[in-house]
């Protein structure tokens, strides 16, 4: 199964979770598809985001965007992300870390909330209140306020992964970020793997077992399926792409930059 | 090479950590990796080191830093994964003892902005947003904030937008503020200065603020000594420390 | 360090929680030093326990027990347990397996409580209500009922692993029950462990690192430290000994049992 | 080799399992996980079986049936982890489909209790108790009961304690009770006779229970095939399956 033939699963308006954080793991390959076939109105949800969500912005694919940071550290801010926030072309709804992490493994739990301690006299906190998300209550034990956090349930997560077998067993390599959390809080998980391994590679090894089959929806083989972004014991982040991006970005050159990815010319080899 | 403000800086981060601290930095803290790095290689050996690449205790021998601070090449010969959230379950048993955190704008309480310029549904300047700070200015014992731009700008009497939290009467949290002029502390809700950088004047200081911080007695930051030096250039050959003071 | 020289990290009245389920991976040498040094009051918690929590019970350590089940499956009811509750020798809380399991869990999360489903229209449920572990609270988000279970914060958690460093980092090899919650949770960790392996064990292989070594206070080196119960890798459950322990409390004998436990007689080899 | 009661139940326990559910035994559950074996390798192989023992799907090739359900001898060879509490989380989410429970007392409507026979606080007998039970039984669609001591002492009028959860109005739940007997269901609240076993009357069955069962149309439970029984004596050469029809 090819990358574009899962694309199938991901329908307007769809609530999305992507993998990895930043310039880590984000699952670009099926970015690129998402692009391709100019999917809408999506609400693109992650803790901290980088190019992948830019990108999805700048396509106009997303309506809201949820998120604790989106940026690219060191290289600046996010171009289409502060663009489309400033002239009030997408919604969207900060949330600390703290609280979007907790949201994803409530999830995962199947818990409908959970009670998450911090946030209590920021500006966050009405934000919050006001779209339904967070709610103080509280503790029935002690009696003192906390915050408790609606479960994300996204219908689509999209996790990339090192490895992971034709039926779905999935490996995450070292930082696993929120990743296991969105693949089982989410309707339909897809898995996109740098390497198919044979089922023999779990068995005797269950601890490489991150994903196990019975979350996933579909499996398809991509390999540098998270670049420009870094993939663990496969190649790093590719920060020359990045920089490219954000200049071509100012210069007001995205479309272009687009048409080029898309044909695939942006990529390294 | 000289000793540049980014060196005083990171040992005057190094400096607020004592042995035993479970320290956490997030994205976009050259800073405060280094700093980690610095005081556990130093007065701080059991320091229990968090980075958001995580891979428990990096070892400094192979780690050098890049333009992401989760770049998977921190992760190599980790002994323990900890992922993010298991940081913030600490924190929320009151186990994760300090935190490095930005502050696009800062008042004389250590309150932090880190979400917009502007009003937050029209903004003139969307930042990236706060990442955990919500979250763990209230939870972790030692708030250490840094700004590579000390300004009216950052220094500003009212923020537009309350992301994190300072100064939290009656309880016991130490907020320390260290820009690339002097360092900070908010003693009972005033910020106050506790050493000014090596050439630079209170003047200079005080006159970028938006608000006058309490001026009693104070020192000059330590100045990194050569052996800092040695492991702070090890870390950093590529000088990634030095990015954030662009722009 | 020997087992013996970390009991005095539980006193007396202590809550104290213990790896494993049933006939496996139970921290039986630090049951054994328990009932050397005569600990008292303690009150014992864990999902599915069986003869440790019995012997303890039948030593006299223990005030209060918690638990989902406590028996010893095919081989019988857990015979000092069962006399004790019947008799009004011992404080006892029934639970149910999925509101231990997280209120354990919740513990390790730093969570004052977390919302279960289930459990609602039970008889379980005022009884816990009565003591304080549970209440049923409106979903703030849905408004439906559901009970929130109490953080459960042991004094102290003793975990037989197979292996661990000196450090403390510590491997738990196959099944895992709530004995990472439960390491997560408890106020004090002491690991008990097969084999001591050198911290490069854990190097480039963090996958295998289960229980960090910044949560154990204590870790000592005691092979066949789960015996009679099970260990993966390391030997199966010893259903003689079991079988044994049974006749012999049946016939009143196990004061007698205890003395040559002490002693070491019960033991294989 | 005769075929027994034993065989007979784990047939029928089989039988309530589709393709693609997800099942979980619990502890003290030899027929549950022959059952569970039995329905994978013939009419539901993507049946997706969760052992106590936390090995996901266990090879019936190397299983023995042990002692313990809990054995680690179940855990090898498996290809990952799944911890109990992660399939209470997929009860929560409605996506743990099945689950085998015992019954100590087990009531019209397929309530039951595992807790004490007496009363709660002072108990003639101190059963082990419920385990997952008060946890489960509202949560999976297809509850599965079973005792192998068919009686007026397990089918009770009125139970001592309610620790288990059978039909509950307006739930999309099947609860099938299967003795030693026949086998039940519960339907719009009443115990209804489904059939029963090979050699056993109706009259043994209605003359050993505290109530009456709703007696309609009812067959012969399904005795196991040939096929059947080898899967049964490789999965369990030693018989343990027997065990529990001792005492």
């Amino acid at each position: 199964m090819g990358v574009g033939e899962t694309i199938g699963l991901i329908h307007d308006g769809d609530s999305v979770t992507l993998s990895g954080v930043s310039m880590v793991r984000a699952p670009m390959a099926f970015v690129k598809e998402i692009v391709k076939a100019k999917r809408k109105e999506l609400s693109i949800i992650d803790r901290e985001p980088g190019i992948d969500f830019d990108i999805l912005i700048g396509a106009g694919a997303v309506k809201r965007v949820r998120f604790a940071m989106l940026g690219l550290e060191l290289l600046g801010l996010a171009p289409n992300f502060r663009r489309a926030a400033e002239q009030g072309e997408i919604e969207y709804l900060e949330t600390t870390c703290g609280a979007i992490t907790n949201g994803l493994r409530a999830g995962a739990m199947g818990m409908p909330f959970v009670p998450v301690k911090g946030i209590i006299g920021t500006d966050l906190l009405p934000l919050h209140e006001k779209k339904g998300t967070w709610r103080v209550i509280d503790d029935p034990f002690s009696g003192e306020k906390i915050v408790a956090v609606k479960a994300i349930i996204p219908d689509v997560a999209v996790i990339h992964v090192q490895k992971a077998d034709k039926f779905g067993n999935a490996s995450i390599e070292g930082a696993r970020f929120e990743d296991v959390y969105k693949a089982k809080s989410a309707k339909t998980l897809i898995i996109t793997a740098e390497e198919i391994v044979d089922t023999k590679y779990f068995v005797g090894h269950p601890e490489r077992n991150t994903i196990p089959y019975f979350y996933t929806a579909a499996v398809v083989h991509v390999p540098k399926g998270a670049y420009p972004t870094a993939c663990y014991n496969y190649y790093p982040p590719d920060y020359g792409f990045v920089k490219n991006y954000v200049s071509m970005c100012r210069a007001g050159r995205f479309d272009e930059f687009i048409e080029r990815w898309l044909r695939g010319e942006e990529d390294e080899n | 090479m000289k000793i540049k403000i980014a060196d005083i800086m990171i040992k005057a981060m190094a400096q607020t950590l004592a042995d035993g601290d479970t320290v956490l930095h997030g994205l976009g803290s050259p800073l405060p990796a280094i700093a980690m790095h610095l005081a556990k290689a130093s007065h701080a050996p059991d320091l229990v080191f968090f980075p958001v690449s995580e891979g428990l205790d990096p070892n400094p021998d192979r780690y050098r830093l890049r333009l992401s601070s989760a770049d998977p090449d921190h992760f190599v010969g980790a002994k323990a994964v900890i992922e993010l959230i298991e940081t913030f379950d600490l924190a929320s048993k009151g186990k994760l003892t300090a935190m490095f955190l930005g502050g696009a704008q800062i008042d004389s309480r250590g309150n932090t902005n880190l979400t917009c310029i502007g009003d937050y549904q029209r903004p003139k300047i969307k930042l990236p947003g706060g990442a955990a700070t919500s979250f763990l200015t209230p939870l972790v014992k030692k708030l250490i904030l840094w700004t590579t731009h000390h300004s009216k700008r950052v220094f500003v009497d009212r923020l537009n937008f309350l992301t994190g939290l300072g100064y939290e009467e009656g309880k016991d949290k130490e907020v320390t503020i260290i820009t690339d002029k002097a360092v900070f502390m908010v003693e009972k809700g005033y910020l106050v200065l506790k050493s000014v950088h090596k050439d630079v004047s209170v003047k200079d200081v005080v006159e970028n603020m938006s608000f006058a911080p309490i001026v009693g007695k104070y020192g000059v930051t330590t100045t990194p000594t050569s052996e800092d030096m040695v492991l702070i250039r090890n870390i950093d050959p590529d000088g990634i420390r030095f990015s954030e003071f662009e722009g």
